[in-house]
């Protein structure tokens, strides 16, 4: 009998792995009572949810399937101006809106996904950087659409679920951002423990191999890449609504860098990575561009080359090594 | 008894250089059929194309009654055949329960479904625990997959394979890299096979192929030199005399 | 006594993490011609690549002349004295034959011209790149590039495999002028089994990896039987693994 | 009309010939290590302030400033070839490029430090200022000049692999790398010398282009893409792709900025997308 539970184990090891675990309920309460502890920084704190969300998309991509994008930005400036021209156009009910942001990024993700299906590597990266560079120059041309270089504002949003209006310290800014991302958060966790998700894991390990377990890889790009998609589409409509604006920088080449760095700063491949990568990177950003924005550009560099000589694995791989093995 | 799997003359070319010349290969159910030639005969080919990895040029591929030529490899394991690798590719970062398990929740159908929770397939995860238990890799199962031996690898190959039920399993040298040592449990292992899966293995290794194979193709320069029983095989002429490389006398 | 040339002790290599060759040890003396025989698969080709530097050594020791190699980069073997001709050949798209025989060229005796005097069909088409060259010419050329290195012991491929009859008669008669007359030590791996025993002076035979036999070739030669065996098809007594051995976990899958 | 169009051919030309130095040394290291070093345009961008340097503090003439331009370059190759890039020729393409994208990123940073964010202005001799009349057709000197120099360093460039011992050696490792180091050839110290020269050559790409595109620290990033695009077109460690992509490219160019203003660069953007969705090995490239 003893046999029988040794050899129990590993199943119910498996079958916990989507377990909540108390860090997590630690996390998210912390992240909550920011709104305590930092009433002056609402404003940034909400910036902290959406490029978390960011990440959590490309997180998806580049940490559960292995599928790196250069160009990610794309889809979250699409959201972004999906939202305000929804709000434009009079739609100011924020939640819908956001769906309605969601909705055409994965739209795009999903066209998107028959390109980048057949693609690896090199021609991946340039493939990705080319899209997003396109969907750069497109914004800027299309003013009638886009506003161009003078992006988009003068749009009003209502308040949240009709209660809550949004307001200069960036109160409701901030819990508004927070549910949003809690919601998506939840909604994406499960999304990675279920079966689907852990054979995502098997074509980011072996790409090649996963055919022959009989799995379609195109159909799981497909899904994962609109997935990803959606959740950078929602985050870019979270900006849009947030600031009540949008710029041609929610397209920029250096968004789409950005969120790569939060990402391998944080660490790939673990939801919570995406997070405190995103953290670190924007409140990094804020300090030190305080100080002089052209310096930012050189810590940035600087802490991209640091990730990949010595970091590997990023923040949370980092605290992973320190205390030995803990899992 | 029909063929379980079936190729008729099946042909295949890169530019001018015919690699599978014309293959009529029939397999019953339950087989054990070896496969073999000297280097170059193309054999990596034929099971590139048995399994889709490869469209033929010309020539028909069948797998129990139905015409699959046209299918690529994912339906055509879904529809019953299952290949192991050469060289162990298999998913580092998993281990062994979890790789498993990803190929019996597609034959079941719930890696279809991401709202699904894994807690709550607990008859896929039993069933991969089975299988992997049954190639001796109960107490690796949870160890990531890079850090077993390489015949627990090769052992690893075999149970993915089988995860999916197929009714016929293409080996591709199953012995090849395993170390003198480990090669008795890949031995039983092979021994230990479903009698109900037909078996086709491609192998160096004679004393492997004289004791599992029923029946052995000799494959040569893309075409079947000769097929028969073992005995049949090892008495042949022409095969000894493409064996030993006589050929410049 | 003259020392010897190659010496390899207990050599476990393979790709990755397989094992290929599994302790395997043999000596060469200075102008030696080994022939490696064996069935396919059983780790010919892997030795040569694990001289060569393209093999992942797992353990033992591999000396050429008075220099450890085993574990040093490809091109400091070539320094220490090896050439190699792989089976693919891996002739140069770009190159022309001039090309082939001058980039890598290392003072000896064996010099372009010299090699030319060797293979007088590479001097015809020495202004070709190497995709323009037949089979044979090919190989003729892999085996000029590896001379021009001036080796002190050459490692060949299966020269042979892939050519037509008449050049492999062709190619065969060059090396065989090479081992007869300008006493280039060389390490033959070759499925042409009868051609390589001709040619060489000892024959090391391989299975799974480990030498099951190593003497003079003229005696495997004349010894049908033995030669049979060794590298022959040939039905095993498969009374060394009985079901009594077979993990019950497995035989218990038999009837599931 | 005619005369309008031959000049547009000639702008585009002298633009494309700047291209292709900046992206020549990216092609021939992509297609020996397959090291994706994104930080190539920020060599150029090293090469355009040795040059304003050069002439406007030291005084330097235009003509001596140019090798100046590829010496710093290519020895600040070497030494990021030797100190950094070593480190990464194993890892895979995602660190790689992120760490380039690091030093880009610094690099910026570093020049708008030291020279302000805006465009540095040069005085070019009088001999390249002027416009040069061929019958009805008129063009710019300097650009006359781009073109020759261009042509002569190209034919330079092209004999040079073709005929010298180093030259072979390079086309051998870019063929077959295994079998190069397999003829006893060091192909890590050959990678370092042929990362110096493409460094060199970039820098020198990023020295002529200043009189014609201009110069301020967002260069890196803004030819980032014309380089990649140039590069992964024309094919890795593929010569003749990479001119034939870069003078494509440099018409294209010039071409939308005339006829279709509104377009911009997003028509070349497209026309890169669909080429490497058809070829993903690029026009000249070979499948590894």
């Amino acid at each position: 009998m003893t046999l029988a539970i040794s050899m129990a184990e590993p199943r119910s090891r498996i079958a916990a792995r989507g377990r909540w675990r108390w860090p997590e309920t630690v996390f998210w309460l912390a992240l909550a009572a920011c709104y305590v502890i930092f009433p002056g920084h609402l404003q940034l704190l909400a910036q902290v949810m959406i490029a978390g969300l960011f990440a959590l998309s490309l997180d998806l991509l580049l940490g559960f399937c292995g599928i790196a994008s250069m160009g990610h930005a794309a889809f979250f400036g699409i959201g972004a101006y999906a939202a305000a021209r929804l709000a434009l156009a009079g739609w100011s009910e924020p939640l819908t809106g956001l769906v309605f942001a969601g909705a055409v990024a994965g739209l795009c993700g999903f066209a998107c996904s028959f390109l980048i299906g057949r693609l690896r590597s090199i021609a991946l990266l340039m493939v990705t950087m080319a899209i997003g560079l396109l969907l750069h120059e497109a914004a800027n041309r299309l003013t009638w659409l886009t506003g161009g270089d003078d992006g988009l504002s003068g749009y009003d949003v209502a308040p949240v679920l009709g209660l809550f209006r949004f307001d200069l310290y960036g109160r409701t800014a901030f819990l508004y951002c927070l549910g949003v991302g809690f919601l998506v958060f939840l909604a994406l966790r499960r999304f990675v423990h279920s079966p689907f998700g852990l054979g995502l894991e098997a074509l980011r390990e072996n790409e090649r191999r996963v055919p022959a377990l009989g799995i379609a890889v195109q159909r799981q790009v497909a899904v994962v890449f609109t997935l990803s998609a959606v959740v950078a589409g929602i985050a870019g409509g979270l900006l849009a609504q947030v600031t009540q604006s949008v710029a041609l920088e929610v397209l920029s080449f250096e968004r789409s860098a950005g969120v790569l760095i939060m990402l391998v700063l944080g660490g790939a491949g673990h939801l919570y990575g995406a997070l405190i990568g995103a953290a670190v990177f924007i409140v990094a950003r804020d300090v030190l561009s305080g100080l002089d924005p052209v310096y930012w550009y050189f810590w940035l560099g600087l802490i991209l080359a640091a990730v990949v000589l010595i970091g590997r694995g990023g923040l949370l791989g980092l605290a992973r090594r320190l205390p030995g093995r803990f899992r | 008894m029909t063929a379980v799997l079936a190729t008729r003359d099946l042909r295949r070319s890169f530019g001018a250089l015919e690699v599978t010349a014309g293959v009529d290969l029939a397999l019953l159910p339950g087989a054990r059929h070896a496969l073999i030639g000297p280097n170059g005969a193309g054999k990596s080919t034929l099971i590139n194309l048995l399994t889709g990895a490869l469209r033929p040029s010309a020539g028909r591929v069948v797998l129990a009654g139905q015409d699959v030529t046209d299918l690529p490899v994912a339906a055509r394991v879904a529809r019953g055949l299952s290949r192991t690798f050469q060289i162990n590719t298999l998913f580092p970062r998993l281990t062994p329960l979890e790789a498993v398990l990803v190929a019996v929740c597609r034959r079941t159908g719930a890696l279809a479904r991401p709202l699904r929770r894994l807690a709550g397939c607990t008859a896929e995860i039993d069933e991969a625990h089975d299988l992997v238990a049954r190639f001796g890799l109960e107490a690796v199962c949870d160890r990531p997959t890079g850090e077993l031996a390489y015949g627990q690898q090769r052992l690893l190959e075999i149970a993915l394979a089988l995860a999916a039920r197929p009714r016929v399993l293409l080996l591709d040298e199953p012995a090849a890299g395993v170390p003198a040592r480990e090669s008795a449990i890949l031995m039983s292992a092979i021994a230990g096979l479903p009698r109900d899966v037909a078996v086709l293995f491609i192998e160096h290794d004679m004393e492997l192929v004289f004791r599992f194979a029923e029946r052995i193709t000799v494959l040569v320069a893309g075409r079947i030199l000769r097929e028969g029983t073992p005995d049949e095989i090892a008495g042949d002429p022409e095969v000894r005399r493409v064996y030993l490389g006589e050929d410049d006398e | 006594m003259t020392a010897d040339l190659l010496i390899v002790d207990r050599l476990r290599a393979g790709y990755g993490a397989a094992v290929v060759l599994d302790e395997l040890s043999f000596r060469m003396r200075p102008g030696e011609a080994l022939a490696v025989l064996g069935r396919n698969g059983v780790g010919k080709s892997t030795l040569l690549r694990c001289l060569m530097g393209q093999v992942r050594v797992h353990d033992g020791s591999v000396r050429l002349g008075q220099a450890e190699i085993a574990r040093v980069a490809p091109q400091a073997r070539v320094r220490a004295g090896l050439a190699f001709v792989p089976q693919e050949r891996e002739i140069f798209r770009s190159l022309t034959v001039d090309e082939h025989l001058t980039f890598a060229a290392r003072p000896g005796p064996w010099t372009r011209d010299s090699v030319y005097g060797l293979f007088p069909r590479l001097r015809e088409r020495r202004r070709n790149t190497g995709t323009q060259l037949s089979g044979g010419e090919q190989q003729m050329l892999a085996i000029a590039r590896a001379l021009t290195l001036n080796p002190s012991l050459l490692l060949l491929d299966e020269p042979l495999e892939g050519l037509a009859p008449i050049v492999v008669r062709e190619v065969g008669d060059c090396i065989r002028r090479l081992v007869a007359e300008t006493g280039q030590a060389v390490i033959l791996v070759e499925q042409h089994v009868r051609f390589a025993l001709r040619l060489t002076a000892n024959a090391l035979v391989l299975d799974r990896g480990r030498a099951i036999h190593h003497g003079p070739s003229a005696d495997l030669l004349a010894d049908r039987p033995l030669l049979d065996r060794l590298v022959g098809l040939r039905r095993e007594a498969a009374a060394s693994v009985d079901t009594e051995t077979l993990p019950c976990s497995i035989k218990t899958a038999t009837t599931a | 009309m005619i005369a309008e169009l031959a000049e547009l051919g000639f702008n585009g030309l002298a633009y494309g010939i700047v291209l292709f130095f900046m992206a020549c040394g990216l092609s021939i290291t992509m297609g020996l290590m397959g090291f994706a070093n994104l930080a190539h345009g920020a060599t150029a961008m090293l090469g355009g302030y040795v040059l304003v340097v050069a002439m406007r503090d030291l005084g330097l003439p235009f003509l001596a400033s140019l090798p100046a331009a590829f010496a710093v370059a290519a020895i600040a190759g070497a030494l990021f070839e030797m100190t950094i890039c070593r480190r990464l020729h194993a890892a895979g393409e995602l660190d790689q490029v992120l760490l380039t994208i690091g030093v880009v990123f610094m690099a910026i940073a570093s020049a708008t430090f030291g020279f302000g964010a805006g465009q540095q202005a040069i005085v070019m001799p009088g001999y390249l200022t002027g416009r040069v009349a061929f019958g009805p057709i008129e063009v710019s000197a300097y650009r006359l000049f781009l073109l020759a120099l261009g042509a002569a360093i190209t034919i330079g460039l092209v004999t040079a692999l073709e005929r010298s011992r180093l030259g072979v050696r390079i086309r051998a490792a870019v063929d077959n790398r295994a079998m190069t180091t397999a003829c006893g050839i060091d192909v890590g110290r050959l990678f370092t010398v042929v990362f110096a020269l493409g460094s060199g050559l970039g820098g020198l790409g990023g020295a002529l282009s200043v009189n014609l595109v201009g110069l301020d620290p967002s260069f890196p990033l803004k030819y980032l893409v014309f380089i990649m695009i140039v590069v992964t077109v024309g094919g890795f460690g593929s010569m003749t792709g990479t001119l034939v992509a870069a003078l494509l490219l440099g018409l294209a160019d010039v071409a939308c900025k005339y006829f279709l203003p509104e377009a911009g660069a997003f028509a070349i953007f497209a026309v890169t997308a669909v080429v490497l969705y058809w070829r993903p090995q690029g026009l000249f490239g070979r499948l590894a």
